[in-house]
């Protein structure tokens, strides 16, 4: 089985050759991967040197917490990646942003209206949860399309507060 | 000693009062929100009370419902560890006719050092140079701060009077921005201290926050413990510490004299109990007193772990009416040692606080090691309360010695369920500038980042790609096992496999 | 320093060893056996390799794919911990000749301390007083044995000459018991170390098993840290030890003439780096060599604790040709400490060994406390290897407060899935003869048992008995909960019902 | 529901009165009860002392690990001792006992044979496991009935390893 893992730009082919070896790029590996305590948690040797990281799905691939550093690892399969190819790579930096709650809080102040243009920094929304007052920012340029929420409010965890057309 | 100690508080430092009250042989009873049933501190302590439900005014800041339960329960003693109640005179007061023991300061040194325009007048008087500031004490309009202002000199701080933990505290880099940072900082003040009173201080450039630990009894006699470094800090917020301060160092002239004034200071309001001095240095090793935390810190254990002295029992002890176990020439420093506190917070997604299930937790353990901490495998975190769910603290033979054991510390250290800051510490303990004792308070978010040390990454990076792979591989393995048979555990395919050849 | 260290153990040892050495900056290879794929010392090291099945004979004893890996890998040196190959002086010997340094004696030091009947006639001729008992070397018959049996008098004990640990011990009473002993003594000794030679030796009555922690560097420095008293055995396993020593307490001429009797043991047999020499210690507090271990203890972390002295570091240190760090000036015991083996064994049906897959734990934190543990959620104990899964330490200001801290600490330990001797230790730091430090090595097995206590088990018998019931009827509802509806997760149905109300 | 629990030779009558009342003989108490993490773990606060356990299904009735002492809690409800009481309390002390390995090893020796009379106590078989020696004694006296298994066999945890009768 081929893999593709994209991190950032780069890109690594990977295939599983058997249970204890694969190849990247071509180079044969000795491996020995296992996930502990039944946990999100991955233990792997590879070559004889011992790794271990928290792996999990992330909104862009898997996350892979490796000795402290954050790497955000996309993988497809060969089909999945003919597929894409094919399909002329519509990745389309798409209509929508739903600006989703990260945790239950309390609705503090709104700095915008419907109709405002914003910049991307700019604060849309202030949330307060676990004591802290916590700005949420437009993660890019665009119009304030519907606020569905007021100051005041709670919310839930993932509600869409307001979105950014 | 007391028979029975109540514990106004929760998370960890509840926790650690009550191992203090049990390793004294007193008796100790918990308080608890609704959220807070299956907390550690409930679960450890011989009895337990819920105050009501999760929020904290609807709980452990219902000061009322508290000394109700003290006086039903027969305590005779309140320990309101930080927070709070921590620094409110008023409780302590109530405490004090109640005929409970407060385990603290006087109402009076709390409102003296609490109010930070009164104590920054008190300690003046004294003879402690203080940060330049509005000198003023109580309520300001916002039309007298905007006015007092530019004669401070930008930029500045406005801070809660009633405030701490940065709380209520903004940064001013001008008179036009300043009216809605006022604003800010009033509704921040309101919500966490109900007190929505400010005032306005210098901002000290390139500055150091370096503190002294005090211990005072009922005699006076007060002495220091030596300082902990507490520049690392990220919207005010303390982040790590260190004892003792690799700025001050050997410099055992500077810290002597920082010690002395500290206790100046605490005399100056007829201090007992311990506390803490906060002082900004600047890079010259002029210091100026920033403010008095009437209670025991956050960071405590780095002073425990070079002193050798527990300092929550020589609180309860303190408060029982006994003189002082120590005297100055008994405090010695040995070794360092370095708290990181671990924030359920995600550091690549700007810090913002995470709620959810601790699913699993692997504490690290071994030689010189000691996390505080009030969660477990299960415990459901909330967004009702502070996002910090431990502190990891090490001690060292030397700086050098702490640093690498907090490095293989933090790397044994799992959690998963929500997402912590361990990255970023490991990051920080990578840091040359950290390992050099090169920063300051601005340090955090002017000149470090996450990303510093991409260098790092780049090792790794094939390795990550290939974790990726696989699990997504084993995924897959899986989801099509499921649809072929009814496997029992398919947690771990391989696993199963392997303990099944050796039982044969 | 080194570059990388293979460590040739598994479980707690080989944990804190890894930790040692990447405090020390130094890269450490684990090997491990295909029953510990997912031991914390796999996931802990740098590197990791697989030795072979899961019985010992095929994967931790074998010295030949150890060296081999060590090769491969370009290890400059091995730490063998204890048990295994630790006491193997031709493992010793083969490290030496491929060049690899071996964190321990000399292979004439294990060889000369290793075989017990040489190791007595070495100290002997050294002036150190032995237990009366065999001084005949090597393989003595059955016949033999008899023998010489009634000249030495009974009580006696047989022992294995290659022993450790209590395998291969028996005591014998009388003659006509004798031969059966023996060989159950052989069996044992020829299972557990390949060796069936066993000796014999007085027993002496009333004795305390008190040994003395030694270092010492390849310039003939040689320095004793203190004592460690081992007397709390069960079949001659030790169970807790603690050091000081409440028998020696600050009899601090006892104290300093053992430590220099221990290092005129040690000089005997030219030691180099960390070793124990152990004495059995009489009423009138006459002291006996009884054996040396050429290796680190179980129990070291208690030494460390009260001498604050990293005792593994010190031996890296001394293995890679450093001088000792330390003089015997240096060594000053602080406070007091106390060790409890955690034991997957089942305290109420005769400490039999517990298997399992450990489900959920808790580890008890804070002040003053030190897990040293190889196990951790969802990690299977199997019946391969010995039942100590983690080492319980506290330190304390004095024994008094090392005893209410361990209390606490034990009260705090959960560990669900296995058996543990938790219980038994907790009885034990209630035991009025342990708070008076009067105890012996027959006390646990003859004047101790589990229900020594059962005054105190009358306390809570309502409290049990509601517990019961509470849960048999939660067990009952979730039964018919399950059958009404499909729930998401029953395993807690309170809570459930709290934590929705909350959310409401 | 009414509960009646034994420990030893002490009886004990529970009501569950509501999620939060008990009554034990006939006193009323507060009671607050939760399983923590899932676990066998239960956190008891009972008129405000709080309690920690770990419950588990024994072989008679349920253990309760409180406070570093162990009990043999024996419960049943109202029906039940009904229905036992009416029975005859027909509980003999049985026929057979058979000897199952409390955990996997190795039989290093069986000092019994088939046939013999043993009193309680003797040493019935010798079983290696965590490299310890562990001698298996009869829990009463009777004669061997059954040897099931030889030195040098490798047996399962539970497995029966010889009858008594």
């Amino acid at each position: 089985m081929k893999y593709i893992a994209t991190i950032e730009d780069k890109e690594f082919t990977v295939e599983i050759i058997d249970e204890n070896h694969i190849t990247i790029d071509g180079q044969v590996l000795d491996v020995d991967f296992e996930s502990v305590s039944g946990q999100p948690v991955y233990s792997l040797i590879l070559d004889g040197k011992s790794y271990e990281a928290h792996i999990n799905q992330g909104e862009n691939g898997l996350q892979v917490l490796l000795h402290g550093q954050l790497y955000d690892v996309n993988v497809e399969d060969e089909r999945e990646k003919r597929l894409r190819a094919a399909a002329g790579e519509t990745v389309a930096a798409s209509g929508e942003f739903h600006l989703k709650a990260p945790m239950p809080g309390l609705v503090v102040a709104i700095p915008v209206n419907e109709g405002d243009q914003v910049e991307k920094g700019d604060v849309l929304l202030v949330l307060e949860s676990m004591k802290m007052q916590n700005e949420l920012k437009a993660p890019r340029a665009g119009t304030i399309e519907r606020i569905r929420v007021h100051a005041g409010d709670s919310v839930e965890q993932k509600q869409t507060m307001l979105s950014i057309s | 000693m007391f028979k029975k100690v109540l514990v106004a508080n929760r998370g960890e430092i509840a926790v650690r009062i009550i191992r203090a009250c049990r390793e004294l042989g007193v008796q100790t009873v918990a308080v608890y929100s609704e959220a807070d049933r299956q907390a550690l501190h409930v679960r450890y302590a011989d009895e337990a009370y819920l105050l009501g439900a999760a929020p904290s005014r609807e709980s452990y800041l219902r000061d009322d419902k508290i000394i109700d339960i003290a006086r039903k329960c027969g305590a005779d003693a309140i320990h309101p560890g930080y927070g709070f109640l921590a620094e409110r005179d008023d409780f302590a007061q109530t405490c004090e006719e109640a005929h409970i023991s407060f385990i603290g300061p006087k109402p009076s040194a709390i409102a003296a050092m609490g109010d930070k325009g009164v104590a920054r007048a008190t300690v003046t008087k004294a003879g402690v140079s203080v940060v330049p500031g509005t000198e003023d004490v109580g309520n300001l309009s916002d039309e007298d701060l905007l006015a007092v202002a530019p004669g401070i000199g930008f930029p500045l701080l406005i801070k809660a009077t009633a405030g701490g933990g940065g709380k209520g505290m903004r940064e001013v880099r001008s008179l036009g921005e300043m009216p809605d940072l006022i604003k800010a900082a009033r509704r921040e003040a309101e919500a966490s201290f109900g007190n929505g009173n400010v005032y306005l201080e210098k901002l000290v450039e390139g500055a150091r926050h370096i503190e002294i630990q005090i211990l005072a009894d009922q005699y006076g006699n007060v002495i220091h413990m030596g300082e902990r470094e507490c520049s690392l800090q990220r919207r005010h917020q303390k982040l790590l510490e260190e004892a003792p301060s690799p700025f001050i160092n050997d410099n055992e002239t500077l810290r002597q004299k920082m010690g002395q004034v500290a206790v100046k200071a605490a005399q100056a309001v007829e201090y007992v109990n311990a506390g803490t001095i906060e002082f900004l240095v600047d890079k010259d090793s002029n210091f100026y007193f920033l403010e008095m935390n009437t209670r025991l810190q956050v960071e405590h254990p780095i002073t425990e772990m070079v002193t050798g002295i527990d300092i929550v029992k020589e609180q309860i002890r303190i408060a029982r009416g006994r003189q002082l176990g120590y005297t100055q020439e008994d405090i010695k420093l040995n070794g360092s040692a370095i708290e990181c506190r671990i924030n359920a917070e995600n550091p690549y997604n700007g810090f913002l606080p995470s709620t959810g299930r601790i699913e699993h937790s692997l504490l690290p353990t071994g030689p010189g090691v000691r996390v505080d901490t009030g969660v477990y495998p299960g415990f459901e975190i909330t967004p009702y309360y502070d996002p910090m769910i431990a502190k990891l603290v090490v001690w060292g033979e030397t700086r050098a010695q702490a640093i690498l054991r907090m490095r293989r510390a933090l790397a044994e250290y799992h959690i998963i369920g929500v997402h912590t800051n361990i990255p970023f510490h490991q990051t920080m303990m990578d840091s040359h500038r950290f390992m050099g004792g090169q920063y300051d308070t601005r340090f955090v978010e002017e000149r470090f980042d996450m990303h510093e040390l991409d260098a790092n990454k780049a090792v790794n990076i094939d390795v990550a790609a290939i974790m990726g792979v696989l699990a997504a591989h084993a995924e897959a393995q899986r989801s099509a096992q499921i649809v072929r048979r009814n496997v029992r555990d398919t947690s771990n395919w391989k696993w199963v496999g392997r303990w099944e050849r050796i039982h044969r």
